[in-house]
């Protein structure tokens, strides 16, 4: 009974707390200036992302480790340190890339200028994480959340050429501006494999207490969650596509974004644009402040979790008010939320050769995993993710130069 | 008492007694006896590494390699420069004596 | 200190550094021409989302507050690309003709703007209008100099 | 959940110093973390294999691993502004009561130890101020909305 609601719940967690800004602003882009060709990063990202967050439960339910800590202990120091700085840096950028994101919709609904936001912004999230529980956080924003599926039912009220829909999701090559079209390719997959999801995660279930018993709930959490959660990237890829890229408008700033879904929703549709927006930013704020504050406090040792009394762990809440705080000063000082979004975005998708490389070396190990580690069908898809993300990390490097500008 | 702190030991080049290079220091092997937990022996080389991840090439990669790391008995080690760690004796002994 | 990078990844890194850094170098610069042409493709992007910005408005889709912010930010981009255009060594032919249609497209969005927050319906109608002109102006010159839109 | 058979002390029988212990977590008897295995110190004995004598626990251990020049930093930082009175927080071997793959339990209160100076610092002088929050009392029912 239990079972069965944790794993309603894990999927609407991850239905609600997958689709972010990084996704709203990539899908967004992908079809105001590619249309519908771009689906096919969306879906790989989305295969892949399955199989490591699955990877990620079933890590913390076998062995009652988080991935930060297990990757100190088992793979040590020296080796953790680099990628430990380097996806805290990015975590960082991610976190100002969200809180602008809500910053931005208070800024639609209200009209003062983005940056007035940043400070009520970072109370706001940082207040959100100091009195809630681990569940009431990740429920709340959850349910919320729900509200991102305008997203799809906007999609579906265009009436989108399914021919271009199925044509999208196989790799072709760009009809013009190819550097451009290999950024945003680059982003949309830095956007659906998000570092810090896999920190969030498997802190998670260690928070809940997840055992062996909890593989097949984690199975069922990973595949449905996520891939509702590309449905809804899908949506927004597919509006963008319908609505923006006739008229002949590419997504260079949020404001361009907010038409989105006001011509299938007459009224409600800037609303719900600006709703969702801060909603999914919220959840996603709150989640990588907590992933900051998890991984910083599982690499020294500290006492962690979003349960105990800030009494007990005053270093691990001080970590992500000083995160919350400082990524709210990019807002605050004016850095551009939608430029912040895509250059974390593609800076994501760099840094993943951190993020695979452990899971590959640390899902196979037989001392701690036993019969549960992984087969050859995960061994696969993780060898894939490590070369692609070695590649993505070499090739995003010129692009962030090039097309991000 | 003389003391040496394992977690600079870890990762050191160990040459034999006739100054050829050995491999790195990547894993110890201990025993606990009575109230003491007590090194055993000392493995050396990336083999050593992999059995330290607990996988094995096999099964990661395909490839079938079955490198065993080069084991020395704690008596066979001397630590007397930490920083410069040596066998007792030359590596065709350590493996003739297994 | 050891740690699993001294298992040979050094070079790997330093490659895969090298080649990033000669192929950002290899494809960075791109002709005066070109580099306009993109220029006017953003600013193509923002004079139609001015238009349906007013298009939402005029349907009561979007509140006047985000006309008016959505007008500042077009107008500064405009601003920056006018002066893009500027300095740009692209052939007049092109140049001054974008300069031209982007300075226009400035005024065209201020009115916009005081249209909208005066609630002048025919008079937001007539700017759309305005900015549909413009609009069709400025593919008709990106598609005499070989740009492409889209 | 040890790995092998237990000799008694929840020690497993074969042990793999870097794997099994260096950088693994400590936990008190009431298993609170308190920090990380930084470091670990063999006695070197004539005529019998080494044993291992104490962890160390501390942000100094932890930069010398990296470089003695990053240590002299660390502790001159620590000597300034630093609430900590050691740098070295060491627990003789003695005081270990379990290792398991997923921690380490010493036979210790966190609370007495140099390692939680930090802690008890910012509770006492920034977490006090704050309003406290509503979770954390031992009641579950308030946790939804």
């Amino acid at each position: 009974m239990k079972k069965a609601a944790t794993l309603a719940l894990g999927i609407l967690t991850s239905v609600g707390g997958f689709f972010d800004v990084g996704n709203l602003a990539t899908a967004a882009q992908a079809g105001g200036v590619f249309r519908l060709q771009l689906l096919w990063p969306l879906l790989l990202g989305t295969l892949l992302v399955i199989f490591l967050v699955e990877m990620s439960g079933r890590f913390a339910a076998v062995t009652r480790q988080a991935l930060p800590d297990a990757i100190r202990t088992h793979l040590g120091f020296a080796t953790w340190l680099v990628p430990f700085l380097v996806l805290s840096l990015v975590h960082f950028l991610v976190l100002g890339a969200e809180i602008g994101g809500i910053c931005f919709a208070l800024h639609l609904v209200t009209g003062l200028p983005t940056p007035v936001w940043a400070l009520p912004v970072a109370a706001l999230v940082w207040l959100f994480l100091w009195r809630a529980s681990f569940s009431a956080i990740e429920n709340s924003t959850s349910l919320l959340g729900l509200l991102t599926l305008a997203f799809v039912v906007a999609a579906w009220q265009h009436r989108p050429p399914t021919g271009q829909i199925l044509a999208g999701m196989l790799p072709t090559l760009p009809h013009h501006d190819p550097a451009r079209y290999w950024f945003i390719a680059v982003s949309l997959l830095g956007a659906v494999i998000s570092p810090y999801m896999f920190y969030f995660y498997s802190s998670g279930a260690v928070e809940d207490k997840w055992d062996d018993s909890y593989i097949g709930v984690n199975r069922g959490v990973s595949v449905i969650g996520m891939g509702f959660g590309s449905l809804i990237s899908v949506g927004a890829i597919v509006v963008a596509a319908v609505v923006l890229a006739p008229r002949g408008i590419q997504v260079d700033d949020y404001h361009q974004a907010a038409l989105m879904l006001t011509t299938a929703f007459p009224f409600w549709g800037f609303v719900l644009f600006a709703a969702s927006m801060a909603i999914a930013c919220l959840g996603a704020a709150t989640e990588v402040a907590l992933s900051m504050a998890y991984a910083t406090a599982q690499t020294y040792g500290w006492n962690w979790g979003e349960d105990l009394d800030p009494r007990e762990d005053a270093r691990f809440c001080l970590m992500y008010t000083g995160a919350i705080l400082g990524s709210a000063l990019l807002i605050l000082f004016g850095v551009d939320p939608l430029k912040l979004t895509l250059l974390t975005m593609a800076v994501n998708a760099a840094v993943l050769p951190f993020v695979a490389i452990p899971f590959l070396l640390l899902m196979n190990d037989r001392k701690l995993l036993k019969e549960h580690r992984n087969g050859w069908i995960s061994n696969t898809v993780t060898l894939v993710v490590v070369v692609l993300s070695i590649v993505l990390a070499i090739v995003s490097i010129p692009l962030l130069i090039q097309g991000g500008s | 008492m003389k003391t040496v702190h394992f977690e600079l030991l870890l990762g050191r080049k160990v040459h034999d007694s006739e100054g050829r290079r050995v491999g790195r220091i990547l894993e110890v092997h201990a025993e606990p006896e009575g109230k003491d937990c007590v090194v055993r022996e000392y493995l050396l080389g990336t083999a050593a590494l992999l059995t330290r991840l607990g996988i094995s090439a096999e099964r990661l990669l395909g490839l079938p390699v079955h490198r065993e790391p080069v084991r020395v008995p704690w008596d066979q080690m001397d630590l007397s420069d930490p920083e410069r760690p040596r066998l007792r004796c030359s590596v065709e002994e350590l493996t003739r004596n297994k | 200190m050891w740690n699993l990078y001294s298992l040979g990844l050094r070079p790997l890194v330093r490659t895969a550094l090298v080649v990033a850094a000669a192929s950002s170098l290899a494809c960075s610069s791109k002709p005066p021409k070109e580099k306009l042409l993109d220029t006017a493709q953003t600013a193509s992007s923002w004079i139609a989302t001015l238009r349906m910005t007013g298009e939402q408005w005029g349907a009561n889709s979007v509140p006047t507050s985000f006309v008016e912010t959505t007008v500042k930010a077009a107008r500064s981009e405009l601003e920056k690309e006018a002066d893009d255009a500027g300095k740009s060594k692209a052939p007049p032919e092109l140049r001054d003709p974008f300069r031209q249609i982007v300075t226009e497209a400035k005024d065209v969005a201020k009115r916009l703007s005081q249209t909208a927050g005066e609630n002048d319906r025919p008079g937001v109608a007539r700017e759309v209008g305005l900015l549909a002109a413009l609009q069709e102006r400025l593919k008709a010159l990106q598609k005499q100099n070989g740009g492409e839109s889209q | 959940m040890p790995r092998q058979k237990e000799n008694g002390k929840g020690i497993p029988d074969e042990l793999e110093l870097a794997r099994d212990i260096l950088d693994q977590q400590v936990v008190d008897r009431e298993e609170t973390k308190m920090g990380r295995v930084d470091g670990l110190v063999l006695e070197l004995r004539e005529g019998r294999p080494p044993r291992i004598d104490h962890i160390e626990m501390g942000a100094v251990v932890l930069a010398r691993r990296l470089s003695p020049r990053l240590e002299r930093w660390v502790d001159g930082w620590r000597r300034r502004f630093g609430v900590r009175k050691v740098a070295r927080y060491k627990a003789p071997w003695s005081d270990v009561q379990e290792l398991t793959s997923y921690h380490l339990k010493l036979d210790v209160g966190a609370l007495d130890t140099p390692t939680f100076d930090w802690e008890r610092w910012l509770r006492d002088h920034v977490i006090q101020h704050i309003p406290r929050p509503l979770k954390g009392n031992g009641e579950e029912g308030e946790k939804k909305e």
